[in-house]
């Protein structure tokens, strides 16, 4: 069981050391993506005045050009259209199984972290059991006991994610609830549960945003290959993984059809990596 | 014809082909010929093979599935064969006669045939192999289906075998004509099914040496093999060496195989490839329409909303079939209109264009049956319930039949139809449609006769049917007039009446707007110009390599 | 053989322009002598050393009027004649060899490895020549050592088989960059008596460290350095005898040991203010040994007195500190602070809340003070946090009052620590343990992470708040130089035993165990100028 | 040596209790799946939806697996069948479970080990000679974030039609030899590269940045020398620990791109099996995920007492 703990996590560890990529045009292009995803999500009729959901069978497969940028679909919808309305249900998948898969690595972490001897062990049980499961497999055997929808996507890919999370945010409580400044307020006198609320919690969880950050990405990509395997949105809705995956039967005669999304689900991933090590180096800047 | 379960409706063309439609299989067959006129057929080599779907178990008896009965023909032999014009013509059976009851068939044999692993063929195997098909360990939904009639068989000599009906079944010989009810060594059979599904034993041109799951099976020669089809074009042995059968699910993967080289024949070739394997000189195809009812959406009339046949016709008038073949099938697959594919016998044209899209006049339609209100999103409403249509969608639905259906959704969108096509898996959407839980079920029926109306769309088909399945009238259409017109039909021999009955079954079933029909089924092979001889066994129009032969 | 340096600066690019690192170095090495480069962290030691063998770094600019080996211009050196050079004619030894040989390797291939890279010998000749290195260092054994790892050696072995690794090929010059730091006193004794024999032989040693103390017993030669540039340099006794610039005064007075002994004070009387009786603790080490930490462990302190507690690393100074704060629980024993249980081993032990009233009545101060400070929290939420009582109008003042007291300016409330310099952090901490008006502070190795100068600086603020506010300080340290200065009575621990004690005075004169001689023995040899 | 046998000897121990752990927990799992699915149990153990079984055949069924008992009784039961390797019949094959792992788990595991390997290599290749090294560091670096961003499922199809079907360099599908394997095993490689460069880079780095290197080229080393024989040791160590959880991680993967290559493996065989309510095929292949994660776990142990012999201690 030793290798778990000395294991990287499987979700992009924030990392103190890990050089700017892409200089310092990569954050800005980064955040610059995510705010056009956002705007995406929030109100799509800003960046598109297409109907992605409109059909024009006589315009299908029609190649990248001025009226259509990213090309048509098979139906003749327009796909830069499909991507941009995709970004909601993409991001909302994504950001659903994040959050799940956060709120447990928290209770966990918080049990494991300060619930004595036993709960710790407990949960570093429970973090090398997850950790045999990997998320496809426990997605697909969720899909298998609850059916396919959104509402079981979410669970399993939260629920399937929630080791690395886990195991990341358990280590932060460790190492913050052993800190010196814990053990500084302790001899102050403080009492627990003013250590927890003042030191533990603020300082076990400020990473998270860095974490919540970059697991948004890869939330992303697991929902879209789910998505892909049929498991995902219901048509007509545009949702990148299942566009991707009607892409590939006609990869031969519109490679666009597949290109974009998969480029939009890229874009997403890196965007979150990058502006996620930006966020990390803003914190790891305050502090020491 | 007995009631049967469809084949999974996976949308890969599945082929169910039977005797009388041959001949007009035939005349409809887009066939780019052979080239290679000019060469003598060889002996050896290996041909590769690739379908798309794996069979279940290789015992064609066992349930009873497409990708089985094309790997059937290859290994196994039945009693009887048909030919192009719906002829049958003895195989295994040398002879038959039906006793005047027609309850009654007695089977001649031939004394020369052996199974590959030894077992001769005889009348105990005749016996063994009926007693099989429907004994519901077998969980046979096919050929088990297809002979519900049959009460028992007598062994009169090893050579003869009497076969007993509990009622006259005029289709009996052409059932046993399809692959499904291949004739196995009942050596083999004796084992438990399960055993049996990985190397049945047949009398065929080739026998399975090897499966490996999910990448292939490999056949070889039955080199004792002297007992071929006659509707074959030689005797003796098959040319081949040896057939390597290989499973690549993803059409685009399949047909650049066969581009590569890796394969040379190809099944079920995708829409999108049919121009470039047209364009492509090393290549050639091999297309025939297949009769019975065509691929469809069926409407369900037991519940609101399409139990109100003003909105069933509202929801075929608003479903532009046509641009969706213009788009996604690249023109390739033809439209059809009726109940019945035009190569079905008594395929009346009559119908073709009884509900073409027309949206003015479908919301005409919801006007007059009362929905009338109109939601935020435009769609109709009626008491403040919108018009939903529920679509159970199989994750194995082609992309291409997929996209069809989500056309149809944005087209009966603009005259208010809220279509949702609700996707999953193939077990759950099966057990949806069991219990009735949609409006529009998404299937084909492939057969050889214009029987396929009853089985569809008569009440007697509205109860749990077949070993395995459900009802087999998706419609849940009920009509005493429409029952005794198709009864009717099955007891009579003679063509014009039956012409005039099956003309009857196919207007009432038009004019009450059952189903939106979309194309007819077709089988589609594209194969290597290295590859010869190619046939499709009429009996189902299933391929059939006992004479091809490979250049290289 | 020599090594002529003239005008040698390094400069590092830096978002405000270069850097320079080290400014105009000058000085001639010859074999058989000991030129030593002081200074404190950051006065760009180290990068002339590394400089001085062409390894200051892909970005570092390095600009000399001559750099000479033996005559031979180093400044035109390719790569390949810089590799060829390294080891075999200027060999190098950096400081703690757990970290500065490969701790994955066994330390005999890290030697041998000196000698293929200069492809020397045959396998068989090499492994002859490792054994003949590790006894030439005065390591037993060697063919057991070679076998073994960094991490299975004791510091003294590991630091000698480091030396071993830097001589392999007798090199003439030896560049040993803070060879005994981080090291036990009477181990780095040895390596200084390792050193000098090396250069009896004939060696020429730049020596580089902080601590003038130890490089009077071995340079001939001293440069001092402050923020890159030389503020002075001449022969060793001339220097630390009359140095001439402010600076390196500051250095020499800085030293502890130049630093008076603490005067005696009369013997308290009263009862304590905190009694340890028997205090035992065992624990069982990664390797599944079960290890007494601490045994029988008892002693008072009187307010107002300061008690230290002095011995090697791994003696148990640490873990007394910490059961005396009530951090950690002893097997057996127990604490008594305020005249009622504090801590208690064995089976009732006191419960936090018992202790949480009389918290603070006791202060700690770490070694690491920066770990002690919440990261996000600025110096003023530090304080305020230390001050719970005080109404919030009246807030800002106390922290002012604070800060002035421990000799900060009030603008620093404002910053975070990480942006402080160790020594203002250490005040820092130092505020937050006085704001609560403590009757005793615990101080564990308070200044060693410190530079010499701030050290001073540190130590006289503690002992005029000890004066201005009487409290008691629990002083641990393994330096005796500061025990002496600190202390009025002084524990010596030896593996978790406590060997000897009595009144400072006595203990530093007169010891009466042969341990306490020891470390006094090995300071004495290291500091005796 | 003995004591370090001793301790390698309880590290395996506590190793394989951990492993049991998780297998417990997986059959656990994977109980609560097939009595959470919907549907009788029975059902779903002879054959599905579409069985149709005789009610003797239920009865008996149900009395043979206990489904007539508690819960807890029924448990214990599923366990002991587990215990003696029973898992049972899968119905949508018509094959027992054991023998659809025999066929099915080779070409996933060898897809899995060539990943697993290219991804070592191309990390291997993108790190070593680059790291702190100005531009091409930043360069490859670079390149390890897109790398590590990439969707296995969608790099496949690219690869595919680039490779296979645009240029027709290698062959698109199937099991059948070496170069069959190229483009699956590049699909799920590169991203795995990418991700396992980033970690070794990072401790790379902070090798090459240890006293030790330092020391190590004040003794004459070149450059190179210091890379491989000093700081690749220690990066490889964070690397070993990604490798095991990067062996479960491919099985998941392995799905869509068995899938995408029509590749024969178990990736494909839990989707179908997904897609069938094939219970006890998706409980056995699971459990056997489980394993080999288990047994992954364990050879990464031993090549971290290999790779660095420091380790002692018996407990994490």
């Amino acid at each position: 069981m030793t290798t778990l703990s000395l294991a990287p996590s499987m979700t992009r560890q924030p990392s103190r050391r890990l050089r700017p990529a892409l200089g310092h045009l990569g954050p800005a292009a980064a955040f610059l993506f995510l705010a056009l995803l956002a705007v995406a999500a929030l109100a799509p009729h800003l960046l598109t005045h297409a109907d992605p959901l409109a059909i024009a069978p006589r315009d299908a497969f029609h190649a990248p050009s001025a009226a259509h940028p990213f090309g048509t679909d098979q139906s003749g919808r327009d796909i830069l259209a499909r991507v941009i309305h995709g970004a909601r249900q993409s991001l909302a998948l994504g950001g659903g199984a994040i959050t799940l898969s956060l709120g447990i690595a928290t209770i966990l972490a918080l049990v494991g972290g300060l619930g004595g001897r036993i709960a710790e062990q407990g949960v570093r049980w429970l973090i090398d059991i997850l950790f045999a499961f990997p998320v496809l497999v426990l997605a697909l055997l969720c899909t298998a006991t609850l059916g396919s929808g959104i509402v079981p996507l979410i669970v399993a890919i939260g629920v399937g994610s929630a080791a690395g999370y886990t195991r990341m945010v358990f280590g932060q409580v460790l190492s913050v609830r052993d800190a010196g400044y814990v053990e500084a307020a302790r001899a102050l006198g403080h009492g627990p549960l003013r250590i927890v609320a003042r030191h533990i919690l603020p300082n076990a969880f400020r990473p998270l945003v860095v974490t919540a950050t970059m697991g948004v990405g890869q939330t992303v990509v697991w929902s879209a290959a789910l998505s892909f395997l049929g498991l995902g949105a219901p048509p007509p809705a545009a949702e990148w993984g299942t566009m991707l995956s009607m892409g590939r039967d006609f990869i031969a005669e519109a490679w666009w059809m597949t290109f974009f999304p998969g480029l939009a689900i890229v874009l997403t991933m890196l965007s979150t990596t990058i502006a996620g090590r930006a966020l990390q180096r803003a914190i790891e800047g305050r502090g020491p | 014809m007995p009631p049967q379960p469809h084949p999974i409706p996976h949308a890969r063309p599945a082929l169910w082909l039977g005797a009388a439609a041959l001949l007009l299989a035939m005349t409809g067959c887009r066939r780019h010929e052979s080239h290679a006129a000019a060469h003598t057929p060889t002996r050896g080599g290996t041909l590769v093979y690739a379908t798309d779907r794996e069979p279940i178990c290789l015992d064609p008896h066992v349930q009873g599935d497409m990708p089985q009965v094309f790997l059937a023909q290859q290994y196994l032999d039945s009693l009887v064969a048909m030919d192009g014009a719906g002829h049958i013509l003895p195989w295994l059976a040398t002879d038959w006669t039906v006793s005047d009851d027609g309850r009654t068939y007695l089977f001649h044999l031939r004394h020369d045939v052996t199974f590959t692993d030894g077992t001769p063929f005889t009348a105990e195997a005749v016996r063994a192999n009926l007693d099989h098909m429907v004994d519901p360990h077998t969980q046979s939904s096919t050929a088990g289906g297809y002979i519900r009639q049959y009460a028992g068989t007598d062994v009169i000599d090893a050579y003869t075998a009497a076969v007993h009906l509990k009622t006259p079944y005029a289709a009996f010989l052409e059932v046993l004509a399809q692959g499904f009810l291949g004739i196995e060594s009942p050596r083999a059979l004796a084992r438990p099914r399960d055993e049996n599904c990985q190397n049945p034993v047949g009398s065929g041109p080739f026998r399975i040496v090897r499966w490996d799951h999910q990448s292939q099976i490999v056949l070889e020669r039955n080199p004792a093999y002297r007992w071929g089809p006659p509707t074959a074009l030689h005797t003796g042995p098959a040319r081949l060496d040896r057939i390597e059968w290989r499973i690549i699910p993803e059409p685009s993967v399949r047909f650049a195989a066969l581009q590569a080289g890796e394969v040379d024949v190809i099944d079920s070739l995708p829409p999108e490839a049919e121009t470039p394997a047209r364009r492509n000189p090393d290549l050639w195809l091999l297309l025939a329409d297949r009769p019975g009812n065509p691929t469809n959406g069926t409407l369900n009339t037991r519940r609101a909303p399409f139990d109100d046949i003003r909105v069933r016709e509202a929801f075929l008038r608003s479903a532009d079939i046509d641009g969706a073949l213009a788009s996604v099938f690249f023109h390739h697959y033809r439209r059809a209109g009726g109940p019945l594919s035009p190569t079905t016998p008594f395929y009346s044209p009559a119908f073709e264009h009884h509900a073409d899209y027309d949206p003015d006049r479908a919301r005409a339609l919801l006007d007059q049956a009362g929905w009338t209100g109109r939601t935020a999103q435009g769609i109709r409403t009626r008491g403040g319930h919108p018009l939903v249509v529920h679509i159970p969608v199989k994750a194995s639905l082609s992309a291409a039949e997929r996209t069809l259906w989500e056309q149809v959704q944005a087209t009966a969108r603009a005259t208010g139809f809220d279509v949702r096509l609700e996707n999953g898996d193939d077990t759950t959407v099966q057990e949806r449609e069991g219990q009735w839980d949609y409006d529009v079920r998404i299937g084909y029926w492939n057969t050889n006769t214009a029987d396929v109306l009853r089985i569809i769309f008569s009440s007697a088909f509205l109860g749990a049917a077949g070993v395995a399945g459900h009802h087999q009238n998706e419609a849940g259409f009920s009509d005493p007039a429409f029952d005794r017109v198709v009864d009717d039909a099955l007891l009579t021999t003679d063509p014009d009446r039956r012409r005039a009955l099956y003309l009857q079954a196919q207007t009432i079933a038009a004019r009450n707007f059952l189903q939106v029909t979309t194309y007819p089924q077709s089988t589609r092979l594209a194969l290597s110009r290295a590859v010869h001889d190619v046939r499709l066994e009429p009996s189902l129009n299933v391929t059939s390599l006992y004479d091809s032969w490979v250049t290289r | 053989m020599s090594l002529d340096v003239e005008n040698l600066s390094i400069s590092f690019p830096s978002p405000t322009g270069a850097h320079m690192a080290v400014r105009d170095v000058s000085f001639t090495l010859h074999p058989g002598r000991v030129v030593a480069l002081v200074g404190e962290s950051g006065s760009g030691k180290s990068v002339t050393a590394r400089g001085l063998i062409g390894l200051a770094g892909a970005q570092a600019h390095v600009t000399a009027r001559r750099l000479a080996l033996n005559g031979r211009d180093l400044r035109a050196l390719s790569p390949r004649d810089w590799r060829a050079l390294r080891g075999r004619e200027i060999g190098m030894v950096l400081q703690d060899a757990l970290v500065a040989l490969d701790p994955l390797r066994p330390v005999g291939r890290e030697i041998a490895e000196s000698l293929s890279a200069h492809r020397w010998g045959t396998r068989t000749e090499r492994r002859q020549r490792v054994h003949t290195l590790l006894q030439q260092v005065g390591i037993p054994d060697p063919a057991l050592r070679a076998r073994q790892r960094p991490d299975e050696l004791s510091g003294g072995l590991r630091q000698r088989a480091l030396i071993a690794s830097a001589i392999a090929l007798t090199p003439k010059l030896l560049i040993a960059d803070e060879p005994t730091t981080a090291l036990d006193p009477s181990v780095q004794a040895q390596i200084l008596g390792l050193l000098g024999r090396l250069r009896d032989q004939g060696t020429g040693l730049l020596l580089i460290s902080h601590d003038l103390g130890f490089v009077a017993r071995l340079a001939d030669h001293v440069i001092v350095l402050h923020h890159g540039a030389v503020v002075e340099q001449g022969e060793t006794a001339r220097i630390l005898g009359r140095p001439v610039h402010a600076y390196t005064r500051t250095l020499l007075d800085a030293d502890p040991v130049r630093h008076p002994p603490r005067a005696a004070r009369p013997a308290p009387d009263g009862p304590p203010l905190l009694a340890a009786h028997a205090l035992s603790l065992a624990r069982r080490g990664p390797d599944g040994l079960t290890r007494q930490i601490l045994a029988d462990v008892g002693f008072t302190l009187h307010p107002g007195r300061t008690l230290g507690l002095i011995g090697e690393s791994g003696s148990g100074k640490t873990t007394t500190a910490r059961i005396v704060t009530g951090l950690t629980r002893p097997d057996s024993g127990q604490v008594t602070f305020l005249d009622q249980p504090w801590v208690r081993g064995g089976g009732q032990p006191v419960a936090e809340s018992a202790r949480r009233p009389r918290r603070r009545a006791m202060a700690m101060i770490y070694q690491d003070p920066l770990g002690s400070f919440d990261p996000r929290w600025t110096v003023r939420q530090i304080l305020a946090d230390a001050l719970p009582d005080t109404p919030s109008t009246g807030r800002d003042h106390a922290i002012a009052s604070l800060l002035d007291r421990v000799r900060l300016p009030a603008s620093i409330a404002a910053r975070h620590p990480a942006a402080l310099s160790g020594g203002q952090r250490q005040r820092v901490a130092i505020a937050r343990a006085v704001a609560v008006r403590p009757a005793l502070i615990v101080c564990d190795e308070p200044v060693s992470a410190l530079d010499v100068s701030v050290q001073a600086q540190v130590l006289d603020l503690l002992e005029a708040l000890q004066r201005d506010l009487g409290m008691a300080y629990l002083f641990i340290s393994h330096d005796l130089g500061v025990i002496r200065r600190m202390c009025d009575d002084v524990l010596v621990m030896q593996a978790g035993r406590i060997v000897e004690a009595g009144p400072a005075a006595r203990i530093l004169t007169a010891p009466r165990h042969a341990f306490t001689r020891t470390l006094l023995d090995a300071a004495q040899d290291l500091s005796a100028a | 040596m003995t004591r370090f046998l001793q301790r390698l000897a309880w590290r395996l121990a506590w190793r394989l209790a951990g492993g049991l752990l998780v297998l417990l927990a997986a059959a656990s799992l994977t109980f609560a799946a097939l009595h959470l699915a919907p549907g009788d149990p029975v059902t779903a153990i002879l054959g599905g939806a579409s069985a149709n079984p005789t009610p003797e055949a239920i009865a008996a069924a149900r009395h043979e697996y206990g489904l007539d008992r508690p819960l807890a009784v029924q448990y214990g039961l599923y366990l002991a069948r587990i215990a003696r390797g029973e898992l049972g019949q899968s119905f949508s094959l018509h094959m027992p479970v054991i023998a659809v792992l025999r066929a099915q788990a080779p070409p996933t595991l060898a897809l899995m080990a060539s990943s697993l390997g290219v991804a070592w290599l191309l990390a291997l290749l993108s790190v070593v000679p680059t790291a702190r090294r100005g531009l091409s560091g930043a360069i490859a670096s670079t390149l390890e974030t897109i790398g590590a961003g990439l969707p296995q499922f969608w790099l496949g199809i690219l690869l595919l039609w680039g490779l296979a079907f645009e240029w027709r360099l290698l062959p698109p599908a199937g099991n059948h030899g070496l170069p069959t394997l190229v483009l699956p095993t590049l699909s799920l490689a590169i991203p795995l590269a990418g991700f396992l460069a980033q970690v070794m880079r990072e401790s790379f780095d902070l090798a090459l940045g240890q006293p030790f290197i330092l020391t190590a080229r004040a003794r004459g080393l070149g450059d190179g020398a210091v890379r491989l024989r000093h700081a690749l040791r220690h990066a490889l160590l964070p690397c070993i620990g990604l490798s095991s959880w990067a062996v479960g991680a491919l099985v998941g993967n392995a799905v869509a791109i068995e899938i995408i290559f029509s590749r024969q493996g178990l990736g494909r065989a839990l989707f179908l099996s997904v897609a069938t309510h094939d219970m006890p095929l998706v409980s056995g292949i699971v459990l056997f995920v489980a394993l080999v994660y288990i047994l992954a776990g364990l050879a990464a142990d031993t090549l971290f007492i290999l790779v660095d012999p420091r380790l002692k201690g018996t407990r994490p």
